[in-house]
């Protein structure tokens, strides 16, 4: 698997395993990390782009014996870490393309943008701006195009 | 009324038409279909779609172009740098539909455009050529002269440009493959086979004198140095150059400004030159256009030189050159990957974010989601910056570069900030084969970006029950 | 090892940490608990919260500033405009706790920020000053002093500026409301409410002489002119003025060189002089800091001031004053409502999409989703073209101003623009009344807006058949 | 309704009615329109920004036929913006004339003279001094003299 869980001291800490030009790093993360604000992180299909300082990297998750589900058939965007919605770029009816950018999440000082699995178009929008949303909570659901 | 119709596409296209309506000149865009979405589309007042086989042919489109100005009323055209900007078929065609072509004239471009009649040209002028520079139209006819002059030599295109059409060859025996190579991308980017051999002076900096001329007199306005490029393409230049004294900026702009006056040259021009590691120096050819590196005078000397261009274009007078002052650079940022022989990249722009601070200049044509294609060059945009010296120039650069999020295809951007920031760089010392004798290995992720990047990836589990696909799975098979 | 706590927020932190990020020095940003996701914070490398009562009375917390100062090791303060940076107790604060305070000395700043002591060291210093300007504690006293000089006068704080605690009246009826409102906001800015009387010149213009100290010598940076104000605030300016000869700056920056020698001033201030219609001129007041339009002087003289005023504040020489270039024009982009007497406006900011084209520099500290709050200034960001020429500069600022897209909260936008493109700025007769004389109703919004807004407002039904009400609605009639 | 429909030669046409700075302004759409790409259109709850060539406004679509009220005739006089109370000039029962300053406000450093919309008697003074108010929050009614 891609991310095993560990308990210590009763914090939840992850390991994650990235891919980066080639080469796998071992991450360990418990949600107290600070990141500086200025990094700008920018999940895309497959992986996310770290932009930090002028380095901009492609980091793609390694992905172990239990496939993750595929993220393109998802219907729904959902929050992936509890925080405040920064922006709304869609709105239903829109048809988007596979990244495009549907809403930022700002969490742990940095900003998410919360890009399309897939090509299609928007079905609902479940948030506004300024919400605070919980993790796993549904921010956008998609229709085929 | 003027109205001019912008030839090109990307930044240049974007820059030159931000001029024209500073100008209060209409402005028309023409693109290809894959292009319907630029953003240089946005910038003009009409856009017009222009076919092509493929999504640059649309660019090299004579007929399609002239059409396009026809129907819209243009009066003007700016050919940008690139596509048809060289091209003096095009000037002649524009000539012909009584269009104002924004350059040289079709003759004084076919004059100095073209490898072999500038060299002679110069020689005529008293200007130093490289020694051996000769046409030639097979491997054999290489070969002899190259066995005259020694090697290591360079096989260019007699009528190209931009590095393409372009091989050093170090010994006999690559020769022919490098010729037939270089031959072939000559053919395919300038429809114009005609191939030159020469010495390769080593190491040789790049040094060229911005000029613009009205047919009768011309006026040089300094040089820039260009010398760092990879794959023959420069990539990071600046003004003034660290190792041109005041005499030799003296001879070099006198000898830009003989060779214009001898063409007959119109508009704005570039000469360009070697300097050997002796101080010798020689004519190496001059592109008669617009320069990307262009900024770079702009910002020492106070002028616009697309208004300007605009300005000769329709009649008016020389500017007069007036002192430059302090030191500017541009880096270029490249879709290419250093890592791997700076590869052309593609893909999406997901997030992007220009820096901006005083006397930093952003010339780019680029927005979020837009899709970086491979039919064109790999320049997403220039980041030019000026400073009272060359020191606080680098520095506000680096800064510039670092600000920078550009996100979705890979860049040079942390090539750029390295190459910046190196020792050869900060001692000026810049050759033309500088980069390429230089390995550079992208560094390793910092710890902020893995976290980031972890974090981003791979979210922690939903705290609520319900939400837990494990959770489902597991009440499910206690059912069972 | 340097490292410099900026003590405040917006735009200005914003361009003071670039330049200390180019320089290579640590930075340390300040921010209220309301300003903890704001611009400025990102671009230090460190951040403190600072409290107060209220979002902007973190900036005026002395005790809070030195407390972070002290927790982050910073050995310096950059106080920026506004809040502390003219307050004698802070630099004399700053100067106990062995933390450089970048801008003049406690005693300069006393001698020359407090207006009734500036005035009368330029009495002492020959320097003209205006009629009848005395301090006066009570409206009776304010009354005295206005029937010798005669209405129309000025109510003014001894101890502010930016406009705040600033009245005018045109007859002795109004006085005592004036003065009582005018203190009442020189209190509440200021927490000084000693106030000043003295004839109102008319029409007149501002113009300011930019200098830099040592303590011992000064240097003039030539003028801007600043005449045209809304509420007393400063909203475009110019440099050179149109209205200033060659003779007319020598003796400008003569009479700001002696002043500022007289106090012994170090570091960056500003002069500030009134033109009358004769020609007369009058010393006005010194601003003992940076000013909101230095970018100005910086694009004609390609200084730095801000690095300029580090490196003088670290020990370093006065700059050489290099020959001054061509022409620059600021606008400034407030949150306010131009149609109704310039009220501040709140609000979220919806879409940001700032200008880029050559010698066009932005000056901002403001995020798409960022809250503008009602505590602060209303000022959002700056534009400042550079051209070879005013006209040039002019064109430049109005093609920046309609490519800014800045929606979310009203902002004057379009009042700048049609204030640029008026026959009395083309033809540089500004004064300090020209835009109160003048009333500006808002263009109707043209078609295409209202088509745009209609079309976004109420988007047509979808096209697809199973998604359209009517063709539903059709089927179930034809069905009943 | 805002929006009405009609048919014309088969299009279907949309008249939206946009209040703007207190205007109202009739539109016809009929989604062949061309708007310059360049305009910047950006829906907020309660309306749409729309931004061409340096001019930005606020549009609200207009519900319903009814006449809105006159603002002069507005018994209620609102905070034009957020900001603290400096000072309240008059009490319930006093007579004022147009233009009488009801309350002063400060707001961004300024002050901000609210006066009477018309000549009448203070109903209610809904704020005291030194109070934080919200934009378009009702500080003082009127009543006809």
């Amino acid at each position: 698997m891609a991310n095993a869980r560990l308990v210590e001291n009763g914090i939840v800490k992850r390991v994650v395993r990235l891919k980066c030009r080639g080469r796998v790093h071992t991450v360990e993360v418990d949600g107290t990390e600070a990141v500086p604000r200025r990094a700008a992180v920018v999940p895309v299909p497959g992986g996310v782009w770290v932009s930090l300082d002028g380095h901009c990297e492609f980091f793609e998750p390694v992905l172990g014996s239990v496939p993750l589900p595929s993220r393109a058939a998802d219907p729904e965007v959902r929050a992936p870490m509890t925080g405040r919605i920064v922006s709304i770029r869609v709105k239903p009816g829109d048809a988007v393309r596979e990244g495009d950018v549907l809403v930022i999440l700002e969490a742990m000082k940095m900003e998410y943008r919360l890009a399309a699995p897939a090509a299609g178009k928007v079905a609902t929008v479940r948030v506004a701006e300024r919400d605070r949303v919980e993790i796993g909570a549904v921010l956008v659901t998609m229709a085929p195009p | 009324m003027t109205k001019i119709l912008v030839a090109n596409r990307g930044e240049i296209a974007c820059r030159i038409l931000r001029t024209l309506r500073d100008m209060g000149i209409s402005s028309v865009a023409v693109h290809s279909e894959a292009d319907k979405d630029s953003p240089h589309v946005d910038e003009a007042d009409e856009a017009v779609q222009v076919e092509g086989n493929d999504p640059a042919k649309s660019y090299l489109n004579i007929q399609g172009l002239l059409e396009a100005a026809g129907r819209t009323g243009a009066t003007a055209i700016h050919p940008g740098y690139g596509f048809l900007s060289t091209n003096a078929r095009f000037a002649t065609a524009c000539e012909r539909a009584k269009l104002t072509f924004i350059g040289p004239t079709a003759a004084a471009m076919t004059t100095l455009g073209d490898k072999r009649s500038a060299r002679s040209t110069a020689e005529r002028c008293g200007i130093p050529v490289i020694p051996g520079a000769r046409e030639c139209d097979s491997p054999e006819a290489a070969q002899a002269i190259a066995d005259r002059v020694g090697y290591p030599i360079l096989v260019k295109a007699a009528g190209g440009g931009g590095g393409r059409g372009l091989r050093q060859v170090d010994e006999a025996a690559g020769l022919p493959e490098a010729f037939a190579a270089a031959r072939r991308e000559a053919e395919s980017s300038f429809r114009d086979g005609r191939m030159l051999v020469e010495k390769f002076i080593h190491p040789a900096r790049h040094i060229e004198i911005q000029i613009l001329g009205d047919g009768k007199k011309a006026v040089a306005f300094g040089e820039r140095e260009c010398s760092l490029q990879r794959r023959f393409q420069k990539i990071i230049e600046e003004s003034p150059s660290p190792a041109v004294s005041g005499s030799l900026r003296a001879a070099l702009s006198d000898a830009a400004e003989r060779l214009a006056v001898a063409a007959g040259y119109s508009n704005a021009g570039t000469v360009e030159f070697l300097l050997g590691p002796d101080g010798a120096w020689y004519f190496l050819e001059v592109n008669a256009r617009l320069q990307v590196e262009h900024p770079i005078t702009e910002a020492r000397f106070g002028i616009d030189l697309v208004r300007a261009q605009v300005e000769l274009a329709l009649g008016g007078s020389l500017p007069a050159p007036a002192e430059p002052r302090g030191h500017a650079i541009e880096a270029r940022i490249n879709a290419e990957d250093p890592a791997r022989d700076f590869l052309p990249m593609t893909g999406r722009v997901a997030a992007l974010r220009w820096p901006h601070r005083p006397d930093l200049r952003v010339d780019a044509g680029l927005r979020e989601g837009q899709e970086i294609l491979p039919w064109f060059d790999p320049l997403l945009g220039k980041i030019i910056a000026w400073g009272p010296d060359r020191e606080w120039a680098r520095r506000r650069l680096l800064g510039g570069l670092r600000d920078l999020v550009l996100a979705g295809v890979p860049t040079n951007q942390r090539f750029l900030i390295d190459t910046l920031e190196s020792d050869f760089f900060v001692q000026g010392e810049t050759f033309t084969t500088t980069l390429e004798s230089q390995s550079w290995t992208p560094p390793e992720p910092s710890k902020a970006m893995l976290v980031a990047a972890a974090t981003a990836a791979a979210p922690p589990a939903p705290k609520s029950k319900s939400a837990s696909p494990w959770r489902t799975r597991g009440s499910w098979r206690m059912g069972s």
